[in-house]
C-alpha cells in the first residue's frame, strides 16, 4: 500500500525554483533513499513534505489524503515527521527534554522514552545533560530519537552522515534497521551513497531539483550513480 | 569547526576547496575574510598578520568574499550594488569608480541589467552580482563560496568562463565548490578538507583520484 | 536604623518591580518581542479594577480574579490578531506597533478617566505594618507584594522548567522552525506567552494602584523600570529578574533618601552603570547567539 | 562602451522648480505680516526636521530610537545656557546648541550602542529620562520649573519673531538639503547598503559601525538644533515638556504614516499631521488616539506609508537618490 505519493511537486524559495515536478512513491513499511549532490534539492524536498515550504495541496498525498501545504503540526498529527538536516538539537533543553518535545503531540505507538533509551543507551546515560553537549553522532541519535517520540508512520531523515565519521554513520544506520523493524516507514536523504544502498529498497537520485535516476540498489552501478550525480 | 587547518595561496594562484557538508569549508573562508575570529592561529595576508582586522578593513586591503547565499542590496539597482564595492571596498571616489563598475558589470554579463532593482534578479544574476561587487573592490584575492551552487549546467559553464577570465588578470582565487568538474577546469590546485582539517592538497586530478577523497567526499567505496 | 529601613523598603519595592519585569522578560525570551505598551497594559488593568470596585463594589484584591483573566484574554487576542502578523518582518514593525498601542492606551485612558490620579483601596491592609523591633517596621502590603512576586516566580520557574508547555516555550525560543517540525504551533505558543505576560502585569498594575496613586500616564515609567530590572538581572534568568528588581528598588529608595528628586534618577544611573560594567547583566545565562 | 550616470528624474526637475517657488513663498511670508501663519510654519518646520532626522535613524540606519526627545531637550537647554549664561548671541546659539547635543550624543552612543534592536529602543528612552531627571535636579537650570530665555527680551517682539522665522526657514531648508546630499553621496550609498544587508556591506568594505554612528550624531545635531529653534520660539522651557516622549511619538507617527525610508515620506506625514490637527482641534486626546491607530494600521497593512503607495502607483520621486545608468557604444572611429 502506498503511504506517501508525491506527484509533480515543484517548490520555490521566493522566485527561485528549487524543485521541478518531482514524483515519488513510498510504500508502507518500505525504506526509500533520496541521494544526489549538494544543491540537488534533497533537503528542500523533505522540507516541502514536512510542511516547512508552501506547496500545492494535490502534490503530496499521505495515506491517500491530499496534505500538501498543511502546517507541520497537522502533519505530525497524521504521523509524518522530519528529522531535520544538521540535527537542530534545542540547546536550552536537556537530552531528556529534547526527547519529550518530540512527544509534544505524540500519537499512540511503540516508541516511548524508555524504548528510545534502549535503542540509544548513551542517551539514557546522559539524559540530564544539555542536548548540545553531546558529540555529533550522539546528537544525531538524539535527533532521530526525538523524531521517533512522535510515533511517526513515516519518518523523514535528512542526511544522517552530515559531518560524522564513517564508523559512527554505520552505527546510526544499524539503529535505523531497528526502527524499520518496528514497522516505521523511512524516507532517507543522503549524500553518503554506500550506507544508503545497503538499507534502502529503492533509491531516487536527484539532480538540479529533478529525479535523474530511480531504481532498486542492485540495479544501480557506481557509474550510473556518478553520472546522475554530476551529469558527466 | 576548524581544527588546525593550514592553507596557503600564492599570488595569482587559484585553489579549489572540496569536502563533504559540514567539513568546515565556509568557516574557513569566513575566517579568511574576517567575519569569524579563530580561537587559535593566524591569518597572514601579503606578509602582514591580519587576524585582528575587521571584515570591512580586510576587504579594503584586498580580500574579497562572495557569499554562498547572495545578499544583494535589494532596494538598490545592480549598478549601485557594484558601486558600493567600488567606492567603499575599492577606496575610490564615485566618479573614479564608474569605469571599474562598468568593467565589472561587463565582465559578469550584467551590463544590460545595470538599472534593474537587485531584489528582482534571478538566482544566476544574483550570483553574478555577488561576483561583480567583489570584483569592483579591486581584490588581490577572491574568496568564492559555492558560487556555482544551484545553477544549471550551461550557467555553471558561463560562470567558470568568467572566473577563468578573472584569474587571468592576476587575481588569486580560493574557491569552495561541490560541482567538481567546474572546479577542476578553473584551479591550479585542489585542497580536500574534512573535520576541519586538510586531507589532501595537490593537483586536481591527483586529489580527485585518491581513494581517501573518493570515500570521504562521495561516500563511494572504491 | 533609618538606613536599614530604607534598604528594607527598597528590597520590598523590588518585589513589585519584579512583577512588572517578569512578563517583559517572558515575551522577550520566547519570541524576542519587546512590548513597549507593557507598562500601559498594567495601568489599563488598574483602571479596569477601579471600574470593578466602583460598579461591583469589589475589594481591589478580589478584583484580581476578574481583571487577570480579562488581561490574559487581551494578551492572547493581541498576539493572535496583531503581533503574530508582524513577527518575521524585522524589528521595526513590532516596536512601532507596540509603541503606537502605548500612546493609544494612554490617551484612551485620559479620555475615559480624565487626568485625575486614582488609587485602589483594599480597606486597611495598605497602611498596616509589622513592627520588627528597634523602631523598624515593614508594611504588610509591601511584604505581601514581595511574597506574591516570589511565589509567581517559583510558579513560572516550575511551569517553564517542568511542564510540556514550558519545554515548548524553550524549544520555540531556541529554534521556532525546528519546534514547528516537532508539532509545536508557534503562533499559539506566542499567544500563550503574551497572555501570561499580561496576566502577570495585571497583578503588578493592581498592586501598584494599591500601593500608590496612578494616572493615565503612569505606564511608560513602569515599562522602563521593568526593562531595567530585566537588564540588570540578565536576560533569560527569572531569579536574575527578581534580583534586578531588588537592586533597582534599593537604588531608588536610597537615592530618594539622599534627596527626594534623586530616587528614580539613582535607579536609572545604577542601571547604566551595570550596562557599562556588565553589559550582559549580573546573572545572564550564557546563550549562544548565531 | 561608455557609461553615463543620470541622477535626476522628470519629477525631480519639476520638484526642484516647485521647491524654489515654495522657498520663495516662505521668504516672502514675513511681508504679509501674518504672525499666526509664521508661527504655524515654524512649528511645521520643526516637526518636519525632527521627522527627517528620525527617518534617517530608523528608516536608513535601522536605529529605532524612541529617545530622540533627549536631544531636543538638550538643544533647548543648551540654547538658554549659551544665550543667557554665556552671553552668546541667541540666534547664533541655535546651531551651537545642535553641536552641544551632538557632543553629548557621542558618550551616549557608547552606552546605547551596546543594545540591539528593540532593546536599543528602550535603552535610548531610558537615557532620555536620565537627561530629563538630571536637568530637573539641577538648580542652575531651574529644576522642575525650568527657565525662560531672557536674552531676547531687549529685542522688539516683531524683530525677534522675524529672525526666529528666518532661522526656521534656514534650518528647514538646510536639513532637507543636507539629508538629500548625504543620501546621494558615497556615504549615503554605504548607508543604504547597510539598510539592505549589514552582512554584505561589511564584505564590500563598508564600515557598518561608523556609518551608524555618523547617522546617530547627525540626527542628534539636527534634533538638538530643532530643539533650540522650538524654544527660541516658545521662550519657556521645562524638563517635562522638553523631554516629553510625545515629541518622539509625533515624529514616529509622522514618519510611519507618511512613509519610512524615503525623503518625501516625512514631508507628506507632516502635512497629514497638521491637517488632522486642524480637523480635530477640539477633540483633545482623540487626536492622538487616531494618529496612533493610523500608525499601527500603516505598520500592519501599508508599511511603505502614504508616500510609498503614491510613489509605487505613479513611479514618482521628487528627491531621487538612485543612479540611472546610460550605456553608449563609442562612435565608430
Amino acid at each position: 500500500m502506498t503511504l506517501l505519493r508525491v506527484r509533480e511537486l515543484s517548490a520555490f524559495y521566493g522566485d527561485f525554483q528549487a524543485l521541478f515536478g518531482i514524483s515519488l512513491d513510498v510504500a508502507e513499511g518500505e525504506t526509500v533513499a533520496v541521494i544526489g549532490a549538494n544543491g540537488a534539492g534533497k533537503t528542500t524536498f523533505l522540507r516541502a513534505l514536512a510542511g516547512a515550504l508552501p506547496v500545492p495541496e494535490s502534490a503530496v498525498a499521505f495515506d491517500g489524503r491530499p496534505v500538501g501545504g498543511r502546517p507541520s503540526p497537522a502533519l505530525v498529527d497524521l504521523g509524518l515527521v522530519l528529522v531535520p538536516e544538521g540535527r537542530k538539537i534545542f540547546p536550552s533543553l536537556s537530552v531528556r527534554e529534547n526527547l519529550l518535545v518530540g512527544a509534544y503531540r505524540a500519537r499512540p505507538g511503540p516508541w516511548t522514552i524508555e524504548r528510545v533509551y534502549r535503542l540509544f543507551p548513551i542517551l539514557g546515560e546522559r539524559r540530564e545533560q544539555p542536548g548540545t553537549n553531546l558529540s555529533g553522532g550522539e546528537q544525531q541519535m538524539l535527533a532521530i530519537g526525538r523524531g521517533l517520540m512522535a510515533n511517526p508512520r513515516l519518518l523523514l531523515v535528512d542526511e544522517i552522515s552530515l559531518g560524522l565519521a564513517p564508523l559512527v554513520v554505520k552505527n546510526l544506520y544499524r539503529a535505523l534497521e531497528a526502527v524499520k523493524a518496528e514497522g516505521t516507514t523511512l524516507l532517507v536523504v543522503e549524500q553518503d551513497v554506500s550506507q544508503v544502498l545497503a538499507v534502502a529498497q529503492r533509491v531516487y537520485c536527484f539532480r538540479k531539483g529533478a529525479v535523474a535516476l530511480e531504481g532498486a540498489p542492485a540495479r544501480l552501478t557506481r557509474e550510473r550513480i556518478s553520472a546522475a550525480y554530476f551529469g558527466t | 569547526m576548524l581544527d588546525r587547518l593550514s592553507l596557503a595561496v600564492d599570488e595569482r594562484e587559484a585553489v579549489g576547496v572540496i569536502g563533504p557538508n559540514g567539513a568546515g569549508k565556509t568557516t574557513a573562508l569566513n575566517v579568511m575574510a574576517g567575519r569569524l575570529r579563530p580561537d587559535r592561529g593566524a591569518v597572514v595576508f601579503d606578509g602582514r598578520d591580519v587576524t585582528a582586522m575587521p571584515a570591512h578593513a580586510r576587504c579594503r586591503a584586498g580580500i574579497a568574499l562572495t557569499h554562498q547565499i547572495p545578499h544583494p542590496f535589494e532596494a538598490m539597482t545592480v549598478f549601485e550594488n557594484v558601486l558600493v564595492g567600488a567606492t567603499h571596498g575599492g577606496g575610490r571616489t564615485e566618479r573614479d569608480a564608474y569605469a571599474g563598475c562598468l568593467a565589472a558589470l561587463e565582465q559578469t554579463g550584467l551590463a544590460a541589467r545595470a538599472n534593474t532593482r537587485a531584489g528582482t534578479l534571478t538566482l544566476l544574476e544574483r550570483k553574478r552580482l555577488e561576483l561583480a561587487r567583489a570584483l569592483a573592490t579591486r581584490p588581490r584575492v577572491l574568496l568564492l563560496d559555492e558560487i556555482a551552487g544551484g545553477l544549471t549546467e550551461p550557467e555553471v559553464l558561463a560562470l567558470v568562463a568568467v572566473i577563468r577570465d578573472v584569474r587571468a588578470e592576476g587575481v588569486a582565487i580560493v574557491w569552495i565548490e561541490h560541482i567538481v568538474h567546474a572546479l577542476r577546469s578553473a584551479v591550479d590546485r585542489l585542497v580536500a578538507i574534512d573535520f576541519g582539517r586538510s586531507l589532501m592538497d595537490g593537483p586536481p586530478d591527483a586529489v580527485m583520484a585518491s581513494p581517501e577523497v573518493q570515500r570521504v567526499y562521495l561516500g563511494i567505496e572504491p | 536604623m533609618a538606613w536599614l529601613d530604607t534598604i528594607v523598603q527598597g528590597i520590598l519595592l523590588g518585589g513589585l518591580y519584579a512583577l512588572f519585569a517578569t512578563g517583559l522578560s517572558l515575551t522577550f525570551g520566547v519570541m524576542r518581542l519587546v512590548n513597549l505598551a507593557h507598562g500601559d497594559f498594567s495601568i489599563l488593568a488598574a483602571f479596569i479594577a477601579v471600574v470593578a470596585v466602583q460598579t461591583l463594589g469589589l475589594n481591589p484584591l478580589l478584583a484580581l480574579a476578574l481583571v487577570v483573566p480579562v488581561m490574559a484574554a487581551v494578551g492572547y487576542g493581541l498576539q493572535r490578531l496583531v503581533l503574530n502578523r508582524l513577527l518575521g518582518r524585522g524589528i521595526l514593525p513590532a516596536v512601532l506597533v507596540t509603541f503606537g498601542l502605548s500612546i493609544v492606551i494612554q490617551n484612551g485612558l485620559l479620555e475615559a478617566f480624565s487626568a485625575d490620579s486614582r488609587r485602589l483601596n483594599p480597606g486597611g491592609i495598605e497602611t498596616a505594618s509589622l513592627p520588627l523591633g528597634g523602631g523598624l517596621a515593614v508594611g504588610w502590603f509591601p511584604l505581601l507584594t514581595f511574597a506574591v512576586a516570589v511565589l509567581l516566580l517559583v510558579g513560572l520557574q516550575i511551569l517553564i522548567g517542568r511542564s510540556a508547555v514550558g519545554r515548548a516555550f524553550r524549544a520555540t525560543s531556541d529554534d521556532g522552525g525546528t519546534a514547528a517540525l516537532m508539532g509545536i504551533d508557534n503562533d499559539r505558543l506566542y499567544a500563550l506567552a503574551m497572555a501570561l505576560s499580561l496576566a502577570v502585569v495585571a497583578i503588578a498594575g493592581i498592586f501598584l494602584g494599591i500601593r500608590t496613586t496612578f494616572t493615565f500616564s503612569s505606564g511608560p515609567d513602569r515599562l522602563l523600570f521593568a526593562f531595567e530590572a530585566v537588564i540588570i538581572g540578565g536576560l533569560g534568568s527569572l531569579w536574575g529578574t527578581l534580583v534586578g528588581g531588588v537592586i533597582l528598588g534599593v537604588a531608588q529608595t536610597t537615592g530618594a533618601r539622599v534627596s527626594p528628586g534623586w530616587g528614580v534618577l539613582t535607579g536609572h544611573l545604577v542601571f547604566l552603570a551595570v550596562l557599562l560594567l556588565r553589559p550582559s547583566g549580573l546573572f545572564a545565562k550564557s546563550r549562544r547567539v548565531d | 562602451m561608455t557609461l553615463a550616470v543620470e541622477r535626476t528624474t522628470r519629477a525631480s526637475r519639476f520638484g526642484a522648480g516647485a521647491a524654489v517657488l515654495l522657498v520663495a513663498g516662505l521668504v516672502a511670508l514675513p511681508w504679509t505680516g501674518d504672525a499666526g501663519l509664521m508661527r504655524v510654519v515654524i512649528e511645521f518646520i520643526a516637526l518636519l526636521v525632527l521627522a527627517q532626522m528620525w527617518n534617517l535613524l530608523a528608516g536608513y540606519a535601522g536605529l529605532v530610537s524612541i529617545g530622540q526627545q533627549a536631544y531636543l531637550g538638550l538643544g533647548g537647554y543648551a540654547l538658554i545656557v549659551l544665550a543667557d549664561d554665556l552671553g552668546v548671541n541667541p540666534f547664533l546659539a541655535v546651531p551651537l546648541a545642535g553641536l552641544v547635543a551632538a557632543g553629548l550624543a557621542l558618550p551616549t552612543a557608547a552606552l546605547v550602542f551596546r543594545f540591539r534592536d528593540a532593546y536599543f529602543a528602550v535603552g535610548t528612552w531610558a537615557v532620555a529620562e536620565v537627561y530629563r531627571l538630571l536637568i530637573a535636579n539641577t538648580g542652575a537650570l531651574g529644576r522642575g520649573t525650568g527657565r525662560t530665555l531672557k536674552a531676547v527680551f531687549p529685542l522688539a517682539r516683531e524683530t525677534r519673531e522675524q529672525v526666529t522665522y528666518a532661522i526656521a526657514v534656514v534650518v528647514g531648508v538646510a536639513a532637507i538639503v543636507a539629508v538629500y546630499l548625504y543620501l546621494r553621496s558615497r556615504l549615503g550609498l554605504g548607508l543604504m547598503a547597510v539598510r539592505d544587508s549589514e552582512s554584505a556591506s561589511e564584505s564590500l568594505g563598508v564600515d557598518v559601525f561608523r556609518t551608524k554612528l555618523a547617522v546617530y550624531l547627525l540626527a542628534a545635531f539636527g534634533t538638538g538644533t530643532t530643539g533650540a529653534l522650538i524654544y527660541l520660539n516658545l521662550l519657556r522651557i521645562s524638563p517635562d515638556a522638553a523631554f516629553s516622549i510625545n515629541w518622539t511619538a509625533y515624529t514616529i507617527f509622522i514618519v510611519v504614516i507618511g512613509g519610512i525610508g524615503t525623503l518625501e515620506g516625512p514631508i507628506v506625514g507632516t502635512v497629514v499631521f497638521f491637517l488632522l490637527r486642524e480637523l480635530l482641534a477640539d477633540h483633545g486626546s482623540w487626536y492622538m488616539i487616531l494618529l496612533g491607530a493610523l500608525a499601527v494600521l500603516a505598520m500592519m497593512r501599508y508599511p511603505q506609508g502614504l508616500w510609498g503607495l503614491v510613489a509605487e502607483r505613479w513611479d514618482l520621486r521628487f528627491f531621487p537618490v538612485q543612479r540611472r545608468v546610460r550605456l553608449d557604444e563609442p562612435p565608430p572611429a
